[in-house]
């Protein structure tokens, strides 16, 4: 098990005082799950709101400003509403794979955000390979889109979905490989390690060229793997409707959205922790300080997150075809140049370390 | 060599973009262009000439210019306009003379194109700058136009 | 033998997707069956008439002056320039004399009408290739005009400001004060027009190459207006047969020759600039006189036939009218731009993607209102 | 070419053609419906008529015949006809079918189809456009009821 417990240190001693050892390591990841998931529940409802501000910032309105002040409680509404709702379906639809694709895509999304170091102590899963957890987790999504799309039978919703497979799995080459050009300098697959190294500078600095190259890399397949604009082909409003989620109502319409919005989340942590130095703050100004580092996590992958608004906010969308070839013409040849590159300069020593 | 100067032209034109929209971004706060419509019903003024919907204007001896000459409901090319008319005695002149028992509007059916106000001699409908014209119920829509127990104008021939 | 069977099997199949009428590209109650090979699109048929209102027997039992706002109804993103084109036909078959007043100020309206038109159209473009932004940029210039027009007429859409024989009433003072602000802000906004959507490089992809449309079969097809000026072919009727004040101004008929959705796109763009230029160039001058000339109650065509020609911001707009001699048309027939331009969307989309299909119905901008009269 | 070159220009071709009088606003020439294909044509592949550009197409039913005007116009010459062909035919007229000359007549012919009931010979998909398929009855004629979607003033 490869529990990393200090900031809680004093639960886990207590529970394990107080009932046998296999007992309270259950009724801690218990503890555990319910806690990431009320905290992330909460957080996708704010990234949606965060969205919804933002695009009417962008676009000369004010945004959803009604419920609460200026609209804070807006999407606690909003998803009073989507749980009241009745949850109408298709009746050609196949029943079960129909009813599960929404588990698929949001536990997914889910299980990702537990291995992110929001701080030095706060971080649940420690485990060596976390990188390649994380890209090996979030391409799992795909297959509940796969399914929603297939099993809505809805000729729009198969499209989406089809074009969903054909995206993530290209655009997954292009994550990992970029993660495995950062990787190179890490020296380790393990979050907490990554974070090590980038005490001597974050990744970006440390790797110069090759990784913001990596890093610009990375920003466009994340955002083609979360499915946002300008890769929103899966749901392409105007082209299909709404996508592979057509005939989805009600919660499990939301747990598709929510997923979005974790996903973005996602691929923004998996960003700062690779290329910003995750809860590191800059030139340590708050080392002194160890729960700051929440704070530096969060503000950094809000940036992220906020570029990636900005990118959906202002470009068209592409073609399908001119999606592929954005990936297997121009990203991938650029990012195996990129990968030899940076093994150079590490071979050659020639990165900058503080 | 095309090939990288593609990416980075590609790139420029994105960044272009991304400006515009960052700068309406900075400029969001005094930038929005969008009404909050029923907080700001008290400083909300149309037009002067904003077609909102046909009114008769009456004085305060609750007197109108409507002679019942009919040209209104003859113009109107959609039935919106019904005049209910009898033969009264004028007093000053005790001849009979053509009088409006109800003028009747049609709100719903109504599609603001103003040729009954360009065909009134006597002006005595205008346009009105209301523009909340919903309704629970459809029949709320058929107004009245004339007040109960109003007469015409002394002196409105048309 | 096993060979083949697999082949069989695996042979794709066509399928038919029902686009609308319900649908976010198609702007309104368009249905387009279409039957799609995976993603290439191998036929488009229209299904229309989900708003046909009938105007043209509705026109047969009005009189000439209802029948103006009855058009209004029909494009009515240029619903002043459709006002103008009925007004036209029955002041040139009354062989009335129209001030010069009213030609420029129908000018100038018309050209408003166009830009306000152009510019829901860009805000729509940019929405159908999915970038959502451009439709608030464009709502926001498109309501200065709005504004500058229900200030003068009342109304901000279905405007019905003309009457046979000239305008209802008088510009409201504020007209020209208020045209000339938008002018110098429409100028430092247009480039920005081109900055954001332009140039962007996944537009031009999208846009460049699809749904060509040769200029024989531009004209074959009956295309007009920024659809057959983007395939070179010079169609422009305010040239061609000017009417209102187009005889006595000079302007550039924007022309482009590649014939692909871009071609269209630069069009509208471009006659979007001349349209600034041709207000800038009668709004200091419009000269003074009547508003209108007096015509009877009831108008009475003298027996014949009547056709007119004007150009909307959609492309060509003919209103024919057949009179017996008495108070109502005979016969009155629209030949709407949206309707020829809609009978090519077939020829351009097929052999191209579902996104190609958006991308080029979105250049043909079709108000479907228009089409369904 | 004017309007008097024109007429003169025609009236040399071998068809039945009658003119319409001289204060009509365009060009009018009447032609029989037998030879209206091939007058079409001509019009069209004739270089010095040349009207490529048919830029409306529509029917008149004038009670006991039925007719359909063609608007052309050349884009070359810039000259405009407009050609008119009469049927008595009421019930079911048929005419032929100008689409495969100009593009446009497809969805122009049908519109006539559907709203006066013209059939047009060999047209590539005559079906109702507007109306649903199992509409009775040709609006736009003169002699057409329905009492219940239509407003008599």
């Amino acid at each position: 098990m490869f529990l990393k417990f200090s900031i809680t240190k004093t639960i886990h001693d207590w529970l394990f005082e107080l009932m046998p050892a296999g007992v309270a390591g259950v009724v801690e990841m218990i503890l555990i799950a319910v806690v990431y998931l009320l905290i992330f529940a909460v957080a996708g409802l704010y990234l949606v709101l965060l969205e919804r501000r933002v695009a009417a910032w962008f676009q000369l309105r004010l945004g959803p400003n009604r419920v609460g002040y200026q609209g804070l409680l807006q999407t606690m509404a909003d998803a009073l509403k989507l749980v009241s709702k009745e949850l109408t379906g298709t009746e050609k639809a196949d029943k079960f794979l129909y009813n599960l694709a929404p588990y698929f895509v949001i536990v997914t999304s889910l299980m990702a955000l537990s291995v992110f170091p929001f701080s030095e102590e706060f971080q649940a899963f420690d485990i060596n390979i976390g990188i390649f957890f994380l890209t090996a987790i979030s391409s799992i999504g795909v297959i509940g889109i796969l399914l929603g799309g297939w099993s809505s039978n809805n000729k729009f919703a198969l499209i989406g979905a089809m074009r969903s497979g054909v995206q993530t799995i290209s655009y997954e080459l292009s994550v990992g490989l970029s993660l495995l050009t950062m990787v190179l300098l890490t020296e380790s697959l393990q979050l907490s390690e990554i974070v090590a190294v980038q005490k001597n500078g974050w990744l970006i600095v440390q790797g110069h060229i090759p990784a913001v190259i990596a890093f610009v890399i990375f920003m466009i397949a994340g955002t083609a793997e979360t499915n946002r604009a300008p890769f929103d082909l899966v749901e392409a409003e105007s082209e299909l409707g709404a996508g592979f989620h057509t005939e989805y109502s009600g919660m499990k319409f939301a747990y598709f959205f929510l997923a979005e919005f974790i996903n973005m989340f996602i691929i923004a942590a998996i960003g700062t922790t690779v290329f910003f130095g995750a809860w590191l703050s800059p030139f340590g100004i708050t080392d002194s300080i160890p729960w700051l580092g929440v704070f530096w996590f969060l503000g950094k992958t809000l940036l992220l997150v906020f570029l990636m608004m900005w990118f959906r906010w202002t470009f068209p969308r592409l073609r399908v075809d001119q999606l592929l070839r954005l990936e297997w013409k121009y990203l991938l040849p650029i990012n195996l140049f990129n990968l030899v590159f940076m093994a150079g300069l590490i071979w050659l020593g020639l990165t900058i370390k503080f | 060599m095309s090939y990288v100067s593609e990416i980075f032209k590609g790139l420029n034109t994105l960044l272009t973009g991304m400006k515009v929209t960052g700068n309406y971004f900075l400029h969001a706060r005094k930038g929005a262009i969008t009404q909050q419509y029923p907080d700001n019903r008290d400083t909300l003024k149309m037009f002067e000439r904003f077609r909102g919907e046909v009114v008769m204007p009456h004085d305060e001896n609750n007197e109108h210019q409507c002679t019942g000459c009919q040209k209104c409901e003859l113009a109107c090319p959609n039935g919106s306009i019904e005049i209910i008319w009898d033969r009264g005695i004028d007093e000053a002149t005790g001849k009979k003379k053509k009088k409006i028992d109800r003028h009747i509007y049609h709100l719903g059916m109504c599609t603001m194109c103003g040729l009954c106000i360009e065909a009134c001699p006597t002006d005595a409908i205008v346009w009105a700058p209301n523009f909340e014209n919903s309704v629970f119920d459809r029949t709320q829509l058929t107004k009245v136009l004339n007040q109960p127990g109003s007469k015409v104008k002394a002196g409105i021939e048309d | 033998m096993e060979k083949t069977l697999l082949y069989e099997e695996l042979k794709s199949q066509e399928y038919f997707i029902n686009m609308g009428p319900q649908h976010p590209a198609t702007h309104g109650v368009l249905r387009l069956l279409l039957t799609v090979d995976g993603e290439i699109i191998k036929k488009v048929e229209p299904d229309l008439g989900y708003i046909h209102r009938s105007i043209e027997k509705m026109c047969e039992r009005d009189s000439y002056q209802q029948i103006v706002h009855l058009t209004d109804r029909m494009d009515y993103l240029s619903s002043h320039i459709n006002n103008e084109a009925v007004c036209l036909t029955v002041e040139n078959a009354l062989q009335l004399d129209i001030p010069d007043r009213v030609k420029v100020i129908r000018t100038i309206i018309g050209e408003l009408t166009r830009i306000a038109s152009h510019c829901l159209w860009w805000g729509v473009i940019g929405m159908d290739l999915g970038a959502l932004s451009t439709y608030f940029y464009g709502f926001r210039d498109r309501e200065m005009i709005n504004d500058i027009f229900e200030e003068t007429c009342g109304a901000r859409l279905t405007m019905n400001y003309n009457i046979p024989g000239g305008l209802m009433f008088d510009i409201h003072p504020n007209f020209v004060k208020r045209t000339k602000e938008f002018i110098t802000h429409f100028r430092n906004k247009l480039p920005e027009y081109d900055r954001l959507l332009t140039g962007n490089i996944i537009f031009q992809n999208r846009m460049k190459g699809v749904g060509i449309l040769s200029r024989e079969d531009a004209i074959s097809f009956g295309a007009s207006g920024p659809v057959g000026r983007g395939s070179g072919y010079s169609c422009d009727v305010r040239k061609h047969h000017p009417y209102s004040a187009y005889d006595k101004i000079s302007f550039k008929e924007a022309l482009q020759t590649e014939g692909d959705s871009f071609a269209r796109y630069r069009v509208r763009i471009d006659e979007m600039w001349e349209s600034m230029n041709i207000i800038e160039q009668l709004i200091d001058n419009i000269p003074e006189g009547d508003y209108k000339v007096a015509t009877n109650a009831v108008i009475k065509l003298p027996k014949g036939e009547f056709y007119q020609k004007v150009e909307t911001a959609r492309g060509e707009l003919g209103v024919y009218i057949i009179s017996t001699g008495t108070k109502n048309p005979y016969r009155m027939k629209f030949r709407s731009p949206g309707f020829s331009n809609l009978s090519l969307l077939n020829h351009i989309a097929v052999g191209g993607k579902i996104g190609d299909l958006v991308a080029s119905m979105a250049t043909l901008d079709l108000v479907i209102p228009d089409i369904d009269r | 070419m004017q309007t008097e070159a024109l007429q003169k220009y025609l009236e040399a071709w071998e068809f039945e053609l009658t003119f319409g009088e001289e204060t009509d606003q365009f060009l009018n020439v009447n032609v029989h419906p037998h030879q209206l294909l091939e007058f079409m044509r001509k019009l069209k592949s004739d270089p010095e008529t040349y009207f490529d550009y048919l830029f409306c197409l529509t029917a008149v039913d004038w009670e006991s015949t039925m007719e359909v005007v063609y608007h052309l116009e050349s884009t070359k010459h810039r000259h405009i006809l407009v050609v008119r062909t009469k049927t008595d035919e009421r019930a079911t007229p048929v005419l032929d079918s100008v689409s495969n000359i100009w593009a446009t007549a497809e969805f122009h012919e049908r519109e006539a189809f559907d709203f006066f009931g013209i059939h047009f010979k060999d047209h590539p998909n005559l079906k109702r456009l507007f109306l649903t398929e199992d509409w009775k009855g040709y609006p736009l004629r003169k002699d057409y009821t329905d009492e219940a979607n239509m407003v008599i003033k």
